[in-house]
């Protein structure tokens, strides 16, 4: 299978950071140590054409045990327009230290892929443009996809908060909202 | 395939602004053509059994009461949790429900709760118009929803008796139909009546899909 | 019938105001705008006194004369923007400082 | 009358720099983001310098809820992921979910994915014309688009009962089967969309304004469209000839014939020129499905069940009447192994992909959704960088983006 | 005062004393009768304005396949007037940081000057208010005095879209003043004349005769620069929605609003009433109408309000670099040549 | 010594400008009384697409107005001439034709450095 | 008398607005009420019978220079002005040398004396139209001039452009 | 009308006027209502799926001009807000700042089970129902409604204004 084919090679170029070969349901899944991140994936847009990242994301682990894995991990999704192959990798991140290289260099369109990851699960990219929150409000706490986060959030927003007050406070000019308040 | 433009316009075609005109003269014959609108509060537009509209419980026409049996499905498959049951036992175990309310407002109209009830006793109507002023006036409760079914019987001059064929799920097999269900539909919605295109080959009936084979764990 | 001397009257107010505001305002755009105001001076006693003078050569140099303004106002104003743009002022203060 | 008090400032402006830039925030209240994107901009004059787009006003947390709702559940969700093809992220999601867990699904029923998902393709390629050449200026055009996408919404609510939100497949099938008076309107339609993209063209087409405001607009070359990951029309305008169908073909498309319309200038007329084309083709695939629907089932015979069990080993409890009821329970099966996958379908915005991670339970473990419409923004700022005002809106217009499928 | 005593007694032999005699009741009566009529045709004029709207919005809607206002009245006959009284008791929002005593008269400048047009409009033979011998240079000025409302509008408002959209609009009017004045010349030099009605006559009776055949590139670039001039699709770009949201009336509500809103609608008569005077041969028609003279120009001045909205029914917008270029570089030079070649003309016939 | 013919001709377009101005302010005046005013502070607040407006909007603007109204002093000046001109050009014929001719030529030098310097162009 | 009172009207106005303008705080104010004092110099005009200047007047003045002086006004768009101080320190002295010269012009206006009479009476501007006369005087007497006024306005042109594109070629 | 006994005579909660005026009033009123019923004008302000079918009701098939329906851009012409989708908490402050600068009178509707009340995102992002901030006038329930469904609204609304007493003026 051409996709062995090219983890081969990358095991035999990487030889410490890859740590296992997964194949299911006819995907190909490398899981990677972090901190050779960026070069795996520069020889794999250089090297073998991967010219098309489809999918950049992190997963939380915290429910799930396995070997080799840690806390988060940060899963890539490669395919090869010209070759027709596809390869997905995933980088390990321990939690004492959510943070991985940013790929933002080798496809400009990895950018807000790494903020969403950023935003979402907190995992820090290094070397990032602009990490910032992008899909909460700038000033969210928390990382919602976090496994230990509450599906209706672990505390009130303190931005809706304010809105709530605000839209107390104005219903005296609100037409019906006088009335009531006259009585 | 690369596409194709239209060739470029020529020096007379510019200076008359032909392209132009052409779509004046389209708007203009579209000025005298009929209005499509439907006059809406007059007209109705048309509606197919089946559509996704108000909630309503069925009453049964022998009991004058709902065909629920309180087993849950509906409210365990709702993906948005509008729908609250519960129940008392007899001395038989049989369920009989004391409280069944949807929460209008929060439904997705998804259909769920329709295609799992064993017995048809949940459905939605045809009915979309009823647009309120207050949160609590779509807040069914069991009365008001057989009150709905009583409404659209009314309002569709159905036979109370009438079932619709939605609480069947059109394109199942009968024999995985639970009894209750079982119900008659149209020729169309049967394995044997069903449209079929006119070039169809029999050959590609029953080809495994290329990712059916298991997994390898 | 009103007579001339009311129009010059007028134009040698209006001429004053302008040369106060000239005078007085720091900001060169009113400064220009004031000029404008001693140029409407000019032109109303031009048109009055060629009115009483049965003639049309006064008109002919108001006409002239508005075209003269709009060419001034195109050029004060474009050194107005090169002033601001040097430095971020339109204040004449500012003007000393581009002798150094 | 208003007084500002030191409590109420929160609300003034404030004093600006003394920089030479124009900074203007459209959105995301604004008639031309279509939805609630907000584009902060630095301008000069009409130029824009910098060009900032801000998502997240309809992140609703998406792929939280689906971890905590069934397999089953979660089609619902997709219908408002591209609340504008949802046939398509049904399509998508099933498809990938029956690739993790193994579904077989019957022929009819993928034929019917095709055909819906072809449907819903033209009526989101009309909703983009639509609202292009109404950011444009053309506001006919609108008007003429969404006549005819009302007669798919029609079919779409005649043939799973809503008209937006279809929640019409399901997994191992479809909901439900099609009957002849819907094949037999959507047989005139496919028979008269011809005769109403003509008449788009003649409105917009070669007319020397919109030929202004699109040709040269927005340009990205092929290597640069790559490096931004934009998938769909917004790539093959650039001339990359990428098309999942074609790829890595789903639902059947194998079966069928069409072409993948690829452009070369990667302007907003070649990328307007290949949706229109796409449209053509897709009504010709209609046709296809139309002659070619093969008899049997929709729904495969190990279909799970809607009320699916959350663990695998731990059955729901189910009293005697309704156990008659079920249709086919799935404890018998190793269904949810664990495992993950990532599935790409070709949506009308571009490529949709789902990954998951199952671990075993009846829920998503986790699910990721890859949709277009997030990186297609977020190469907004590169490409609208020079560009006026008005280009930006005929970019944002013309990469064809919905909110919904963006933020979440 | 010393100082006027002197100055007025010292040169003038004419007897300066205010003549009280001048002043007759005839006049008085006459002035009265001039204020009725000038009130009558205000109020002919704001109830066109208001069907306007109706008329535009019912045209186009056809033209889009749907009906256009029906429930509010007859086929929506009053949908104009259900407009209008609820423009006129809704609140009157000024914003916090507007610079208010602009923000409330830009409006009325916008109007006034766009009525004030009116007066010099020949609606049929003698049917004109003032009969000035500079008629269309009046409506050039009032037009060009139209643009300062628009541009305070948008500068007292003090918000980035209506300074955005009041700057837009004041360089896309001024820009098309000058193709528009220029387009006129050749209509000027056919009938020597500045006044409409004076233009109106040389144009003649017949068809033939009318200046729209020999000033055909005067009439193209005169269209284009009254679509510019009030705003219209395809030049629609100081309001331009999509873009600016409303441009310069951002801000404006309730009747202030309408004000603009009327304001752009008697703009477009006053311009359609200019190209049917200049051009189409104004009040003349196949044939005399007894009782109402000004049906034939009536007529005309809906012919081209038509135009306009079967204009916006069909055509894009305009990029706003674009549409600069189209006046200074196409509509400008065609304006010379037209003047250019309307001087040869006259020249080779005499 | 002359009159004045004009003011007469001229009295309906005062009336006219006062009557307009009436109507304006009248509405505008009468129309307070029959208004809700429920003014605070949130509803004052400029429009920015529902952002809260952070900064002053008057900042500084393109020079590309400013080049445009440049252009458009001088034609307009231009335009004025060829008014008074068009009129009489039946009376001075050929002559008047030869000297506007010139007149315009000088100006083009102008508009054509203009559109070389890219006055014209809006576009950097 | 009726012209009197429309006299006494406008100069009111032209001395009100001219004194608004050059004291106001607010530049757009000033501008704004020169505009309001052209146009009534253009009433002053027409009482003139110049009705010809009169246009002029409003569409040059008033829709020319004036837009020009705004555009620069929202070019420069400089808000403290608001806040400075208004005047110069000499702003007394500027006040009487500027009453001073007033004084000294409205002293010598009664020794003005008319002088010879044009040719072009009332009753013949009448007849022929004002722009008509004017035109005629301006395109046959004053040719020279005419042409002058082209090149002025070509300089103008130039040179207005020239020094406004100067930031670009710098930066470029 | 209430009754008039009193000088000051309550037409509804908190709404007092002079009684001799009721004949004036009433009318007037009546007037009014209609007039707003007949014109209302929606801010564009789609959120999400549903902004989508009130596209479809402003297009040909339904044609909301036929109700004197136009959509306006900007909130201050504005008459009503149509929350057509998911209201999220980072949207909810902008919601309430569009419809804090629309003026009086102005109308809520909230279109959809999103808006009504978070219908299925019952998660941390979303708000659970458009009147936690805004004074909501109609709820229309469907996911989408269909534009049908918008119209019976909007006429539901329309009904609500026939009734209002006195939205018009601090006078009375």
């Amino acid at each position: 299978m051409e996709q062995l084919g090219i983890a081969e090679q990358l095991r035999e170029k990487f030889p410490g950071s890859i740590l296992e070969i997964i194949t299911h349901r006819g995907q190909v899944t490398l899981l990677v140590d972090r901190k050779d991140i960026f070069a795996i994936c520069q020889v794999l847009k250089t090297d073998h054409q991967m010219n098309h990242l489809n999918c950049l994301c992190g997963v939380d682990n915290l429910k799930r045990t396995a070997a080799h894995l840690e806390r988060f991990e940060v899963v890539y999704q490669f395919y090869s327009i010209d070759n027709r192959t596809s390869l997905r990798i995933k980088a390990q991140i321990p939690e004492s230290d959510p943070s991985i290289d940013s790929i933002t260099s080798l496809w400009t369109g990895a950018n807000w892929l790494e903020r969403e990851t950023y935003d979402l699960l907190g995992i820090v990219f290094n070397n990032h443009p602009k990490l910032e929150r992008i899909l909460t409000a700038e000033d969210w706490e928390g990382y919602p996809l976090r496994k230990d986060y509450a599906l209706r959030g672990d505390k009130e927003w303190k931005g809706l908060e304010e809105l709530r007050e605000k839209a107390i406070r104005l219903r005296q000019y609100d037409f019906y909202g006088a009335q009531t308040e006259q009585e | 395939m690369k596409v194709h433009y239209k060739p470029k316009r020529n020096l007379l075609e510019t200076i008359f602004q032909v392209e132009i005109l052409q779509g004046m003269a389209l708007t203009l014959r579209k000025l005298f053509s009929p209005a499509i609108t439907r006059q809406y509060p007059q007209e109705k537009p048309p509606m197919f059994p089946g559509f996704r509209g108000q909630h309503a419980l069925v009453r049964d026409s022998l009991t004058r009461d709902s065909k629920c049996v309180a087993c849950m499905r509906c409210a365990t498959v709702c993906p948005s949790r509008c729908i609250q049951i519960s129940y008392d036992e007899d001395e038989t175990h049989k369920r009989i429900i004391n409280k069944y309310t949807i929460e209008v407002l929060r439904c997705v109209f998804c259909g769920y709760c329709v295609e799992v009830c064993p017995v048809g006793a949940i459905t939605m109507t045809e009915l979309f118009e009823y647009a309120t002023y207050d949160r609590d006036t779509v807040f069914f409760d069991k009365e008001a929803l057989l009150d709905n079914w009583d409404a659209f019987i009314a309002k569709t001059g159905k036979d109370p008796a009438y079932v619709n064929p939605l609480m069947r799920p059109r394109g199942i097999f009968e024999s995985s139909l639970p009894a209750a269900k079982r119900l008659k539909v149209p020729e169309d919605w049967t394995i044997e009546g069903q449209y079929v295109g006119p070039k169809a080959r029999p050959s590609m009936v029953g080809l495994p899909t290329p990712h059916t084979e298991k997994a390898n764990g | 019938m009103i007579p001339l001397s009311w129009y010059m009257a007028l134009a040698a107010v209006l001429f004053s105001i302008g040369t106060y505001g000239f005078l007085v305002r720091r900001n060169i755009i009113v400064m220009f705008l004031s000029m404008e105001l001693m140029l409407n001076a000019v032109n109303l006693n031009l048109v009055a006194m060629s009115h009483y003078l049965d003639s049309l050569v006064g008109h002919n140099f108001v006409f002239f004369i508005i075209t003269v303004a709009a060419a001034e106002a195109a050029i004060g104003l474009g050194l107005v923007i090169v002033l601001f743009r040097n430095k971020k002022s339109i204040y004449v203060d500012s003007i000393n400082e581009l002798k150094g | 009358m208003i007084t500002l008090t030191d409590t109420q400032t929160i609300d003034v402006p404030v004093q600006s720099g003394e920089e030479d830039r124009y900074h203007l925030k459209m959105g995301p209240q604004h008639p031309a983001t279509h939805g609630v994107l907000r584009v902060d901009l630095d301008l000069d004059g009409e130029t824009i310098l910098t060009c900032d787009p801000k998502v997240g006003y309809l992140h609703r947390g998406f792929e939280k809820l689906a971890e905590h709702r069934t397999y089953a559940q979660n089609i619902v969700l997709t219908d408002r992921l591209d609340y504008i093809a949802a046939m398509s992220n049904n399509v998508g999601y099933c498809e990938a979910v029956e690739r993790l867990l193994a579904i077989e699904v019957p022929e009819r029923a993928r034929m019917l994915r095709v055909m819906v998902c072809e449907m819903s393709r033209i009526s989101s390629h009309l909703l983009w014309l639509a609202t292009h050449a109404l950011d444009i200026g053309a506001m006919t055009v609108f008007l003429y688009c969404f006549r005819e996408r009302e007669v798919l919404l029609e079919l779409f609510a005649e043939l799973c009962g809503a008209r937006l939100t279809t929640t019409y497949t399901r997994l191992g099938g479809v909901r439900q089967d099609v009957t002849r008076s819907i094949m037999k309107k959507l047989d005139k339609f496919v028979e008269d969309f011809p005769a109403c993209i003509e008449e788009y063209e003649t409105l917009i087409d070669t007319n020397r304004i919109w030929l202004k405001r699109t040709i040269g607009i927005g340009q990205v070359s092929a290597e640069k469209a790559l490096d931004l990951c934009l998938t769909g029309a917004s790539l093959r305008g650039s001339g990359v000839d990428y098309d999942i169908r074609k790829h890595m073909p789903y639902a059947g498309y194998e079966k069928f014939e069409f072409d993948i319309p690829v452009g070369e200038t990667g302007d907003t007329y070649a990328r307007y020129r290949c949706r229109m084309e796409e449209l053509r083709q897709s009504n010709f695939i209609l046709r296809q499905c139309i002659d070619m629907l093969p008899p049997g089932p929709v729904l495969g015979k190990d279909a799970p069940d809607l009320v699916m069990p959350i663990r695998a080993a731990n059955k729901l409890e189910v009293d005697v009447p309704a156990k008659n009821a079920l249709i086919t329970l799935i404890e018998d099966r190793d269904v949810f192994m664990e495992g993950d996958i990532y599935v790409a379908t070709e949506v009308p915005k571009g490529e949709l992909g789902f990954y998951f991670i199952s671990d075993g339970m009846g829920r998503p473990y986790r699910m990721h959704i890859r949709s277009p419409s997030f990186i297609h923004i977020g190469a907004l700022s590169t490409m609208a960088q020079g560009a006026m005002i008005a280009d930006l809106i005929a970019i944002i217009g013309t990469l064809d983006v919905v909110l919904g499928e963006c933020d979440r | 005062m010393w100082f006027w005593a002197n100055v007025t007694g010292s040169f003038l032999e004419e007897d300066h004393s205010f003549n009280l005699d001048e002043v007759s009741v005839p006049e008085i009566m006459q002035i009265l009768t001039l204020i009725l009529q000038i009130a009558i045709l205000l109020v002919i004029v704001l109830l066109h304005v208001a069907y306007a709207t109706y008329f535009e919005r019912k045209i186009i809607g056809h033209m889009q396949v749907r009906m256009g206002p029906m429930l509010v009245g007859y086929h929506g006959l009053l949908q104009p007037i259900a407009d209008g009284i609820k423009s006129f008791f809704k609140e009157d929002v000024v914003p916090a940081q507007a610079d208010k005593p602009l923000f409330l008269f830009a409006p009325v400048i916008c109007l006034v000057t766009m009525l004030t047009s009116l007066a010099v409009i020949p609606f049929a033979k003698g049917w004109v208010l003032a009969d000035i011998n500079i008629g269309l240079l009046f409506i050039f000025a009032m037009s060009s005095l139209a643009s300062y409302g628009v541009i305070l509008a948008g500068w007292a408002s003090n918000s980035k879209y209506t300074f955005l959209g009041g700057m837009r609009s004041m360089a896309q009017v001024i820009s098309y003043e000058i193709p528009l004045g220029l387009s006129l010349v050749g209509v000027m030099m056919l009938s020597g004349s500045l006044n409409l009605t004076a233009i109106v006559n040389s144009q003649g009776n017949s068809f033939s005769s009318m200046y729209l055949f020999p000033q055909i590139i005067g009439f193209f670039v005169f269209f284009l620069a009254m679509l510019a001039e009030t705003n219209r699709v395809p030049f629609d770009l100081p309001e331009a929605e999509t873009e600016l949201v409303s441009g310069y009336i951002t801000e404006y509500s309730g009747m202030r609003y309408a004000l603009f809103f009327m304001a752009e609608y008697i703009g477009m008569m006053v311009m359609a009433s200019i190209g049917t005077t200049c051009f189409l041969g104004g009040w003349n028609g196949p044939f005399e109408v007894p009782f109402f003279p000004p049906l034939w120009f009536i007529l005309k001045v809906y012919g081209f309000i038509f135009f306009f909205i079967w204009i916006r029914a069909t055509l894009p917008r305009y990029r706003y670099d674009q549409l600069m270029a189209l006046g200074w570089k196409l509509l400008i030079p065609l304006a010379l040549l037209n003047i250019f070649l309307t001087g040869l003309f006259k020249i080779l016939v005499h | 010594m002359s009159g004045s013919y004009l003011p007469g001709e001229y009295l309906p377009i005062l009336i006219f400008i006062v009557l307009g101005i009436a109507f304006g302010v009248v509405t505008l005046w009468v129309g307070q009384f029959f208004r809700m005013k429920r003014p605070y502070l949130e509803k004052l607040v400029a429009y920015e697409s529902g952002n809260l407006p952070t900064e002053e909007p008057r900042m500084r603007f393109s020079v590309k107005f400013y080049l445009v109204a440049i252009l458009f002093i001088v034609f307009d000046v231009e335009a004025i001439y060829l008014y008074s001109w068009a009129l009489v050009y039946d009376q001075l014929g050929m002559f008047a034709l030869t000297e506007m001719f010139i007149f315009i030529v000088f100006l083009l030098v102008g508009y054509i450095y203009g559109w070389k310097k890219g006055a014209l162009q809006w576009e950097k | 008398m009726v012209n009197q009172l429309l006299f006494l009207y406008c100069a009111v106005v032209i001395i009100g607005t001219g004194l608004v303008a050059v004291r106001s705080r607010n530049p757009v104010y000033s501008v704004l009420a020169v505009m309001v004092l052209f146009f009534h110099i253009a009433g002053l005009y027409l009482l003139l019978n110049a009705e010809f200047l009169a246009a002029v007047q409003i569409i040059v003045y008033a829709g020319a220079i004036l837009v020009l002086y705004l555009f620069v006004l929202f070019l420069v768009s400089l808000r403290q002005e608001v806040k400075i101080e208004r005047f110069i320190a000499s702003h007394r002295v500027s006040a009487l040398v500027s009453v001073c010269l007033g004084v000294c012009l409205l002293a010598i206006i009664p020794t003005f004396k008319l002088g010879a009479k044009g040719q072009y009476p009332v009753e013949r501007i009448e007849q022929l139209t004002h722009t008509k006369a004017m035109g005629l005087e301006l395109y046959s007497n004053f040719i020279l001039p005419f042409e002058i006024a082209a090149l002025i306005l070509l300089i103008a042109v130039i040179g207005g452009l020239v020094l406004a594109r100067n930031e670009k070629e710098v930066k470029e | 009308m209430g009754k008039m006994n009193n000088n000051l005579v309550q037409i509804a909660d908190g709404i007092k006027f002079i009684p001799g005026a009721s004949a004036i009033v009433a009318p007037l009123n009546k007037l009014i209502n209609w007039g707003r019923a007949g014109s209302i004008w929606p801010a564009t302000f789609g959120l999400a799926c549903c902004a989508i079918e009130m596209m479809v009701a402003g297009s040909s098939t339904n044609d909301l001009d036929r109700f004197g329906i136009i959509f306006r851009a900007s909130p201050r012409q504005a008459d009503c807000l149509i929350l057509a989708g998911t209201i999220t908490k980072k949207m909810a402050p902008v919601v309430r700042r569009v419809f804090d600068q629309m003026p009086e009178p102005r109308y809520v509707l909230a279109m959809g089970s999103c808006a009504c009340t978070g219908g299925i995102f019952d998660t941390y992002a979303v708000v659970q129902g458009a009147d936690e901030f805004l004074p909501v006038d109609v709820y229309i329930p469907g996911c989408p409604p269909r534009p049908e469904a918008l119209l019976e609204g909007l006429i539901k609304l329309q009904e609500k204004i026939m009734q209002e007493q006195g939205r018009w003026s601090n006078l009375v």
